[in-house]
């Protein structure tokens, strides 16, 4: 197995590695304004994620992403099932020509727009969506704007889903379960912006890895991207 | 006959609510996806799919759902569905058994009972 | 803590909407009351009874309701009550959902709780 | 055992026999409009309140009605329970003093108002209270007003209650679970109506037993109460 079938495969291994390693923070994310199973339900879901696409022969990445987001959207019994694996099965139509740094961002773009029209939920709702929009944002800009090397603008969509979780922290959930505890629900960092961030890490070593480079050295905390400056120019 | 399919996060409660619906619905339909299938609290797109065959004998499915991701699996399986389905926007109990009673009207059609369904929020109890 | 009953005809739909419910109550209590105690379908004033005697821990209890005689049966079961419940005019499932979040609330009161419930009728499904 | 208490034990256990002999009946009645239980919940429920007061040490009347009632209300399942059940148990302390016309009027009245204040339903919604209130109208004003015999105005209540069940068929429900049919309601006559219609044909039968006298042949088809003479008198 070869080529970007095999990123793939590997990219979804690595998310479940990580998912593992992840799984009581989430859930513990989750026991604090949710449902106590958004580690346990990403785990499962990942887990078996990563045997189908092992399973598959040579596959292209299209069917690999297709593969493992039925897979989450069969296994996980909560709302990260329909959300993460409905959307990548969506989404796995924008690799049908390979990963390129266009069909990544048309890929990126298609999964944000499913995710938000699944759940609903609108920037500020305190979910993955808050994590996602910005990462998403900052990757196509990277790419069709400020024309970086793909490793580097998935380093600063790595960056932005940083801020967009800790932006989830001080605002007041408005969909998910979250948002049954009204103004309890503030000072609560979501378990699925959360998730979203470590997937986006894992893709981001995997591209690394694979690109045979270094993960460039963009400082998180200043991520360039919406900035005065760029708008400016 | 339009047909009912019951979508909550519990097996029993899904189970229960299309016992008490049932009472009401005389030859309706009325299918249960409950849990996420195996055993636990969740909705699981594959079992509401199921569901949804079982429960459409042609004239339509009417798909009540408790919350959270019980309303994303239903939107999953209703896409995938080879028929008509469509979410009542009701309570999901109250909706099943106002539904299941509106599905045993003659004239029913998928529309008057989605629409009774959704009449079950202007139920008062006290 | 507020307590909080759930009747229902069902007795599966009862556990399983506490199952529901418990999965965001933290700890609050939460009864089941369904079925009629000889596992037919129906409601039972001595199990709503028991029922609020087990989640009263002295701050009262909120009780939802399914229809018709589970109603007449909680208020007078109620009326038998050592103690202060209220029936909350709410849907069953989803009241429960939110009366057991609001009842995790430090500042939870009985009327606070059953607000919650309340506004359950609110809550958009589609 | 004998007096008042043993009139109601053996009404009570009329009540039982007759009720089992129509359980067929009026589960078909349920089953067209409800969910086809009346006829079996009734029936459990007042072979167990026969059987409760049987066990009675010569009671009074005031006890024999509550434990007949507790019995109906912990046993049956259905709207039948609080209704028949909680409204004996509560308007058995009207016959405090013993069954007598002005008892038995007190008794019939909050009898009455229990059940339309539980079941929340007015004159007109196709229930019980459809036969009940006008039983009760006329059992008062034969006794008060007209001041006719006991056996006299309670055959006039039974004639009443048959008209209230009849006045039943072609309204529409309002309460209770006919009233999920709608218009579909029409035409059909109300189980609790009906099975207040036998209770009430019942405690005449046994009340004449009693009284050691015939019942009195009072046209049913016109009845004497609230008509024109009546009222202008
Ligand atoms: N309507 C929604 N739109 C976007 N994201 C949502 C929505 N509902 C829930 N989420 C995300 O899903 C996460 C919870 O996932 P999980 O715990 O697996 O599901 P559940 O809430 O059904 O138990 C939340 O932290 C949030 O990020
Ligand atoms: N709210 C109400 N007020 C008065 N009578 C009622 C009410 N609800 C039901 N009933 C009476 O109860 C009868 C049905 O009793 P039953 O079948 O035993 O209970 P359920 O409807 O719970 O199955 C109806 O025919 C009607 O006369
Ligand atoms: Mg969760
Ligand atoms: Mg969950
Ligand atoms: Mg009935
Ligand atoms: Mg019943």
């Amino acid at each position: 197995m070869s080529g970007d079938g095999a990123v793939v495969v590997a990219a979804v291994e690595a998310v479940a590695d990580r998912i593992q390693a992840e799984r009581d923070h989430l859930t513990d994310l989750d026991s604090a304004i949710g449902d106590a199973d958004h580690g346990g339900n990403m785990a499962r879901g990942w887990a078996e994620a990563a045997e189908a696409v092992a399973d598959l022969a040579d596959p292209d990445a299209q069917t690999a992403v297709k593969t493992a987001g039925k897979t989450v959207l069969s296994e996980v019994g909560g709302a990260a099932g329909p959300l993460y694996g409905g959307s990548l099965v969506f989404a796995s139509q924008e690799l049908e020509g390979g990963v390129t740094p266009e069909t990544a961002v048309a890929f990126a773009e298609t999964y944000l727009e499913k995710v938000q029209d699944r759940g609903d939920a609108s920037v500020g709702a305190g979910t993955m969506v808050d994590a996602l929009t910005p990462a998403v944002h900052t990757f196509k800009k990277s790419i069709e704007t400020d024309e970086l090397p793909p490793l580097e603008a998935l380093t600063k969509a790595v960056a932005a889903a940083e801020a967009g979780v800790q932006f989830t922290v001080p605002i007041r959930a408005s969909k998910g379960r979250a948002s049954y505890l009204g103004w309890r629900s503030v000072g609560h960092q979501d378990p699925g912006a959360t998730s979203t961030l470590y997937i986006m890490e894992e893709l981001l070593a995997v591209a690394a890895g694979h690109l045979d480079s270094e993960v460039p050295d963009v400082d998180a905390s200043s991520p360039t991207i919406p900035d005065a400056e760029a708008a400016e120019e | 006959m339009v047909g009912l399919v019951v979508v909550s996060h519990s097996r029993k409660a899904a189970d229960g609510i299309v016992e008490v619906a049932a009472e009401m619905g005389g030859d309706t339909p009325i299918e249960a996806a409950g849990g996420d299938g195996d055993g636990v609290i969740g909705t699981n797109v594959d079992r509401i799919s199921n569901a949804l065959v079982a429960a459409d004998d042609g004239d339509g499915v009417v798909v009540l759902v408790d919350l959270g991701s019980a309303v994303m699996n239903a939107e999953v399986a209703i896409e995938m569905h080879d028929g008509e389905a469509v979410i009542a926007d009701s309570p999901v109990l109250e909706g099943a058994v106002n539904a299941a009673v509106a599905a045993t009207d003659p004239n029913a059609t998928l529309e008057s009972v989605v629409e009774q369904a959704e009449a079950a929020v202007a139920i008062d109890k006290t």
